[in-house]
C-alpha cells in the first residue's frame, strides 16, 4: 500500500511523518504538494501536523482551501483512508470533513509533552492493534487542541470517540486533560471510520530511542487493515 | 552623484569625525547619503565589532574535534557531518517590543545557520530578565517566552533547551540570546560569497520595508522632511522563515548557486558587500528590482533595511529561472537584482543613477578600537564577604523549600513545555531531564546541547565566572556522556566606551579563552552585544556559552532522575566551604556578594572524562551535574525528574567539616552527583581514582522523602511530593 | 470606488474564552480588580475596490462566511465605509 | 454600574503585518480579486465595574498603556458603553 503526506507551506511534520512511513515502517510513501490536484493513488493519506500558514487567521483555515483539499474530500468521500495529526486534524475541521472545531488550550498556551490516552475504540483501520482501553503515551504539541462541538452534534460525536486524554491508568478525568477538551476527546472518526483526526503526534512515538513506540501501532494498524481488505 | 553635507549627515548616523575622513580618503571624494548609510551601518558595532575585534582573535580555534569557519556561523566536522552553530543576541528589540524581539532573534539565527547550507535543527534561548516581582520585568519576560514559542513552534525547529534567569541588574535591559544548531554533510556546506563575473545577485524571501531603520529617521528628519518617526522593531513572519528555509535548502542542492547569505542587521548593505568581499570580487545592484512593500522607499532606506526573512543568493548564470521558480513556488520573492562585476565595488544604482560606489574590501574592514579600560571599583566591595557574618539556619527544610520554588532555581518545565521541543523527531533525551540531546537519524553517534552561564559570578569576578560558564557548560554535557566539541559564545555587556566596562569584556573574554583553550574546545562562533545598559547601570556583564557535545552512542545517554530504589548515591568532586555567589545566600540572605566559586580547570577536565568513561562503560545509571543550589538541588532533582519520583537518604558526614549551609547550598565546581547499582561500585571507584576525582558514598535512593542527615543530625526530611510541587510551582501558575 | 470594511470576529455566547480568562488574570494582577470579564477577539480591516456600498457589504459577508470566521465557534459584525482618497 | 469597553489594537502604519498579507493572499485566491489589503488587529471586550463612564474610559485607556497594547507598535481605539441589566 502507499502513503502520501501532504506537504502545506508551513507544514513542519511533513518529514516526520515522512521519515517514520518511510524508513521506520518501510512503507511506501510519497510526499504531495498542497496545489497538487491528484493523490497519486495513494493508499491513504496523512494531513500532518505543524502550523501550516503559521495557523494565521485560525489553525487550519487557510490550508484547508488548498487544491489538494478538494481531492483529499473525494477520496475521503469514497471511502479512502485519511489521517489528519494535530494541525492536519484541524484542517479537516475547518473543512467540515470531521466535525467541531478547536479553540485555545484552556491555560492560553502551547503545550509539548507526553500525555497519555485511552484508546476507545479499536474497530477502526487505525486502531486494529490495540486492545480496547488500552493506555498509550504519545506526545502533544499544540496551542489550539481544545475540541468543540455544538451540543446539537454532541451525541453523534461521542460514538466516534477514538482517542481519549486519560492518567497512567487510564483515569478519565478533567486533571489529565490538557488543554479542555470536550470530552477529554483526543482523536474521533467520521461517520464511516475511515477518517481519523487526532491531536497527539503518533509520529513522534514510533521508535524506542523516542521513549515510546505506542504511535507506531496506528499506521501498522493501516497497514494491517489494508491488508486485511485486500485479501478479503 | 547627489552632493551632501557628508560629514553633519554621518555625525548623525553615529559616524565618528575620523571614520568620516577615512571614508573620504577610501572613496576620494564626498560621499553620497546611500554610502554614508552603507557605511553607518557596516561599521556600526553591532556589525562591524569595532570594540571587541581585537581581542576575539585570542579565542582559539583548534580542538580535539577538527572545526570550520564560515562567514555567519561555524562549526565542527564529525563522521562526514559538519554540526554548524552560532549564538545570537536579540537584546535590544525584545526589551522595547519582547514578542516580536525575540520571534525575530528565533528567527534571525535560524537563517544564519541556513546560509551555511545546513539545515536547522535545534535553538536554545539563553534568557535574563529583572525579578518577577516587578511589573515591566514580568511583562518582558512573558513577551519573550510567547515570542519564541511562536516563530519556533511555527517554523518547525525544536526549541530544546536554554537557561532563564532573573536578577535585579537585568532590569532595565533584558538578555534574549538564542542559538541554533545546523547540520549539513561537510560537502554540501556553501558560503556567503559572490563570484564568477556575470553570475547574478538574486534577491529571495519577502519584501523590504521600512523595518528596522528607525535608527536612521534622524536623517529622515534632516533630509526629508518631517515623517512620522517609524517603530525599529522587525515583525517576524514564521510562515515565510519557514518556507525559506525549504526553497533555500532546495535551491542549494541544484548545485547552482554559488553563494549565500541572509540578510540580517544591515540587511542588503551587509549581504552585497560581505559577499562581494569575500568572493574578491564586486556586485552591481538596481534598487528599482528589489520588491518593495511600501511606497517611495529612498535607496539609503532599501540598503538599510533590516525586513526579516530575506536572504541574497548568487547563482550561476542560466541556471537564474530554475532557482527563482524554486522560491516562488514556495510563496516567496525570487528578483533578479544585479551581477556579479570584477570591480572589487558594491555598485548600486537606483533610477538609472549609480547612488553608491564603494570598494567591497573597504567597506567590510571597519575600525578597531581598544579604548583605555580599567578595573571596577565595585569588585573589592562586593568581593570581601565573610561567612561568618552569616548565622547557619535553624530550620534547614523551611529554607529548602524557599529554594526550591525560587525563580532561579525552580523548575523550567512551564518555559520548555511552550516550547516544541520534538518537532523533528530527533530529540531523545528531552529538556527537563538532564542534558538535552538529539539523535542523528542513520547514526550511532548522537549530539548533546547546553547553554550556560552564571551572570553573578561574573559581575563579581568576570575571569573567573566567564571560566566557569564554560567548565559549567562541559560539566553539563559530559554528565549525559557526550564530549564536549565546540562552544559558541554571545557575550553581553554594558558599553566599550566605558572603561569599567570595557574592562569586564577582555576579562571575560580572557576567562573564556583560557578555558575553552585548557579543555581543547574551540569556539567557532560568536557574537558581541554591547550597550546593555542605561541611566540605572549596566547589566551584570554575561558571557553566555552554548556548548555542542558528540555522545558516541546516543542510546547510552544518561539523564537525571533516579530510575529506581536501592541506587548507591556518589557524590564526584571535591566540596569546599564557599557559599560566595551562591543563590543561597541571594535568596535566603540577600547579598549578591562573593567571591565566586573558585574554578580548577584540571579537575574539572578530569571530571568531565570521568564521567564520558562511565557512561560509555555503562556504569550510571544516573547523572547530574552540581552547579547553582548545590548537593542539595541536584539531590531534589534527580529526585523529582524521573519517570516514577522517588526520594533518597543521604548522609553529609563523609564531606568533611564545614558549615551545613555551604555542604548543602554551596557551588563549588567540578562536582557531579550519580548513582550506580551495587555492582558497579567498585568500578566506579577505580576509576574515579584513576581520574584523581574524589569520590563519596553519600546515601541511596528509594522512599517516599528525602531524607538528609550529617552524622546523628536529621537536617531535612520532606516528601517528594511536595518537593515537587513547590519546585514546579516555582514560577507561577 | 474603494472602501473600507471593518469586521469584528468573536467567540460565540458560551464558548470559552481561555485569552480572555487569561487576559483578565494579569490585569488582575496589576490591581484592576473592577474588571470582571475579558472577552478576546479579532479586529480584521479590509480594504477593497467595489461599485457601491451595498456591494462591498455583499462581499465582505461572503468572505466572513467563506473564511474569516468559524462559524461552529465565531460569530461576526462588520460596518464599511468609504475611503476618501 | 458596569460598563463594557470594546477596545481595538491595531499596527501602526508601516508596521509589517504578515497574517494581514498572507490573509489577503487567501482571499485573491478565493477570487475576491477586488481586495486591496487586510490588516489584523485584536479586539477586546472588558466589562467592568466603574463609578462612571468617563472614569471607566480612564481605566481602560491605562490598562491599554500599560499592558494590553504595547506603542511601539501598535495604537489602540476604544468605546465604552453602560451595560444595562
Ligand atoms: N529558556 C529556556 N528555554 C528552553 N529550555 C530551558 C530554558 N531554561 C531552561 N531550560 C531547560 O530546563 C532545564 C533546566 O535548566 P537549567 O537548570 O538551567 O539546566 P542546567 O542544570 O542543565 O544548566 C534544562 O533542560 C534546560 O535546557
Ligand atoms: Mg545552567
Amino acid at each position: 500500500m502507499k502513503f502520501g503526506v501532504v506537504v502545506f507551506p508551513g507544514s513542519n511534520c511533513d518529514y516526520d511523518c515522512y521519515y517514520v512511513l518511510s524508513q521506520v515502517l518501510k512503507a511506501e510513501t510519497v510526499f504531495i504538494w498542497h496545489e497538487d490536484r491528484s493523490l497519486k493513488d495513494c493508499d491513504c493519506i496523512v494531513l500532518p501536523g505543524g502550523s501550516s500558514y503559521s495557523d494565521y487567521l485560525r489553525a487550519g483555515a487557510l490550508a484547508r482551501f488548498s487544491p489538494v483539499m478538494e481531492a483529499v474530500q473525494e477520496f475521503a468521500e469514497s471511502g479512502g483512508l485519511v489521517i489528519g495529526i494535530c494541525n492536519g486534524f484541524q484542517i479537516l475541521t475547518e473543512a467540515g470533513i470531521l466535525p467541531g472545531a478547536f479553540l485555545p488550550n484552556r491555560g492560553g498556551r502551547f503545550i509539548c509533552c507526553p500525555v497519555y490516552l485511552r484508546v476507545e475504540n479499536n474497530q477502526t483501520p487505525f486502531t486494529l492493534l490495540f486492545a480496547p482501553g488500552e493506555v498509550i503515551k504519545v506526545p502533544i504539541a499544540h496551542r489550539q487542541g481544545n475540541f468543540f462541538i455544538d451540543s446539537l452534534h454532541q451525541e453523534e460525536v461521542k460514538k466516534r470517540i477514538v482517542f481519549r486524554y486519560c492518567g497512567p491508568q487510564g483515569e478519565i478525568d478533567s486533571c489529565y486533560n490538557p488543554n479542555g477538551s470536550w470530552e477529554n476527546v483526543a482523536g474521533i472518526v467520521s461517520g464511516q471510520g475511515n477518517i481519523l483526526g487526532l491531536m497527539p503526534h503518533p509520529e513522534r512515538a514510533a521508535e524506542k530511542i523516542l521513549g515510546s513506540e505506542d504511535g507506531r501501532r496506528v499506521f501498522l494498524s493501516v497497514i494491517k487493515w489494508w491488508e486485511e481488505k485486500k485479501w478479503k | 552623484m547627489e552632493v551632501t553635507n557628508g560629514e553633519n549627515v554621518a555625525k548623525e548616523l553615529g559616524l565618528r569625525k575620523e571614520e568620516y575622513e577615512k571614508i573620504l580618503s577610501i572613496l576620494g571624494r564626498v560621499p553620497t547619503p546611500t554610502e554614508i548609510a552603507m557605511f553607518s551601518v557596516e561599521w556600526s558595532e553591532h556589525c562591524g565589532y569595532l570594540h571587541s575585534r581585537k581581542w576575539l582573535e585570542v579565542l582559539p580555534r583548534e580542538g580535539k574535534f577538527s572545526p570550520f569557519w564560515g562567514e555567519d556561523a561555524g562549526g565542527i566536522v564529525y563522521d562526514g557531518l559538519a554540526l554548524v552553530f552560532k549564538m545570537e543576541s536579540h537584546n535590544h528589540p525584545s526589551q522595547i517590543e519582547p514578542k516580536q524581539g525575540a520571534a525575530t532573534g528565533v528567527g534571525g539565527i535560524i537563517r544564519d545557520i541556513l546560509g551555511s547550507g545546513a539545515r536547522p535543527i535545534a535553538c536554545l534561548d539563553s534568557l535574563h530578565f529583572g525579578p518577577g516581582e516587578d511589573e515591566r520585568s514580568l511583562y518582558v519576560f512573558r513577551g519573550v517566552v510567547e515570542g519564541v514559542a511562536f516563530y519556533g513552534n511555527c517554523v518547525g525547529v525544536p526549541t530544546v533547551a536554554g537557561e532563564l534567569y532573573f536578577y535585579p541588574a537585568f532590569r532595565g535591559n533584558c538578555l534574549v540570546n538564542v542559538m541554533c544548531l545546523g547540520i549539513a554533510p561537510r560537502e554540501k556546506l556553501t558560503q556567503a560569497k559572490a563570484q564568477g563575473e556575470g553570475n547574478y545577485i538574486v534577491y529571495v524571501g519577502n519584501k523590504t520595508g521600512r523595518d528596522g531603520i528607525g535608527g536612521c529617521s534622524i536623517l529622515a528628519s534632516q533630509e526629508f522632511g518631517a515623517e512620522e518617526k517609524r517603530p525599529s522593531v522587525q515583525i517576524g513572519d514564521p510562515l515565510a522563515g519557514k518556507c525559506l528555509v525549504e526553497a533555500t535548502l532546495e535551491a542549494l542542492n541544484t548545485g547552482y548557486v554559488v553563494g549565500v547569505k541572509d540578510m540580517g542587521a544591515a540587511g542588503l548593505t551587509c549581504s552585497t558587500s560581505e559577499m562581494a568581499a569575500s568572493g574578491r570580487s564586486g556586485v552591481e545592484i538596481d534598487l528599482d528590482l528589489v520588491p518593495l512593500r511600501e511606497e517611495g522607499m529612498e535607496p539609503w532606506e532599501i540598503m538599510m533595511s533590516e525586513s526579516q526573512e530575506r536572504m541574497l543568493l548568487c547563482v550561476r548564470r542560466g541556471y537564474e529561472e530554475e532557482i527563482i521558480q524554486i522560491f516562488q513556488k514556495w510563496g516567496l520573492e525570487g528578483e533578479i537584482i544585479g551581477e556579479v562585476k570584477d570591480t572589487g565595488k558594491v555598485t548600486i544604482k537606483y533610477r538609472g543613477e549609480i547612488v553608491a560606489d564603494i570598494p567591497a574590501l573597504e567597506l567590510t574592514r571597519p575600525p578597531v578600537y581598544t579604548p583605555p579600560r580599567e578595573r571596577p571599583l565595585y569588585l573589592d566591595k562586593v568581593n570581601n564577604f565573610s561567612l561568618q557574618s552569616i548565622s547557619l539556619p535553624s530550620n534547614y527544610e523551611e529554607i529548602l523549600l524557599r529554594m526550591v520554588s525560587s525563580e532561579n532555581l525552580s523548575s523550567r518545565r512551564p518555559i520548555f513545555e511552550q516550547y516544541d521541543h520534538m518537532v523533528g523527531i530527533n530529540t531523545v533525551c528531552l529538556p527537563g531531564s538532564g542534558t538535552v540531546v538529539l539523535r542523528v537519524k542513520g547514526k550511532k553517534w548522537g549530539i548533546a546541547v547546553t547553554s550556560d552561564c552564571n551572570p553573578l559570578y561574573c559581575y563579581l569576578s568576570p575571569r573567573e565566572g566567564a571560566k566557569m560558564a564554560v567548565a559549567e557548560a562541559a560539566r553539563n554535557l559530559s554528565a549525559c556522556g557526550a564530549k564536549p566539541a565546540g562552544v559558541t559564545d554571545c557575550l553581553n555587556f554594558g558599553s566599550p566606551e566605558k572603561p569599567d566596562r570595557y574592562w569586564q569584556f577582555v576579562e571575560a573574554v580572557e576567562g573564556l579563552s583560557e578555558a575553552c583553550r585548557f579543555f581543547g574546545i574551540p569556539v567557532v562562533s560568536g557574537n558581541v552585544s554591547f550597550y546593555n545598559e542605561n541611566p540605572e547601570g549596566a547589566i551584570f556583564p554575561t558571557p553566555t556559552i552554548g556548548m555542542v557535545g558528540i555522545i558516541e552512542e546516543a542510546e547510552k545517554a544518561v539523564s537525571a532522575g533516579f530510575g529506581e530504589d536501592d541506587l548507591i548515591l556518589v557524590l564526584l568532586g571535591e566540596t569546599k566551604e564557599e557559599l560566595g555567589g551562591s543563590e543561597y545566600l541571594r535568596v535566603i540572605h540577600h547579598r549578591e556578594e562573593g567571591p565566586p566559586p573558585q574554578v580548577d580547570l584540571e579537575r574539572e577536565k578530569n571530571l568531565q572524562e570521568l564521567l564520558i568513561t562511565l557512561v560509555k562503560e555503562e556504569i550510571l545509571s544516573s547523572a547530574i551535574d552540581l552547579s547553582e543550589g548545590g548537593l542539595i538541588m541536584a539531590l531534589v532533582e534527580s529526585s523529582v525528574v524521573g519517570e516514577s519520583p522517588r526520594g533518597a537518604i543521604v548522609d553529609l558526614e563523609c564531606l568533611g567539616e564545614m558549615r551545613e549551609d555551604a555542604l548543602l547550598f554551596g557551588e563549588s565546581g567540578g562536582r557531579a552527583l550519580v548513582s550506580v547499582r551495587g555492582e558497579f561500585l567498585n568500578s566506579l571507584q577505580r576509576l574515579a581514582q584513576e581520574h584523581n576525582i574524589p569520590c563519596q558514598v553519600i546515601g541511596k535512593t528509594g522512599g517516599e522523602k528525602l531524607v538528609i542527615k550529617k552524622g546523628g543530625k536529621l537536617l531535612i526530611s520532606l516528601s517528594v511530593e511536595e518537593l515537587k510541587n513547590c519546585w514546579e510551582r516555582g514560577l507561577g501558575e | 470606488m474603494k472602501y473600507r470594511g471593518k469586521v469584528v470576529i468573536t467567540l460565540k455566547p458560551g464558548v470559552f474564552d481561555p485569552q480572555g480568562a487569561t487576559i483578565c488574570n494579569a490585569l488582575h494582577a496589576l490591581s484592576y480588580r473592577e474588571v470582571e470579564e475579558v472577552k478576546t477577539g479579532k479586529y480584521l480591516e479590509i480594504i477593497l475596490e467595489s461599485e457601491n456600498c451595498s456591494q462591498a457589504e455583499k462581499r465582505i459577508q461572503e468572505m466572513c462566511d467563506r473564511l474569516l470566521c468559524n462559524s461552529v465557534i465565531e460569530s461576526y459584525s462588520y460596518q464599511v465605509e468609504e475611503v476618501k482618497s
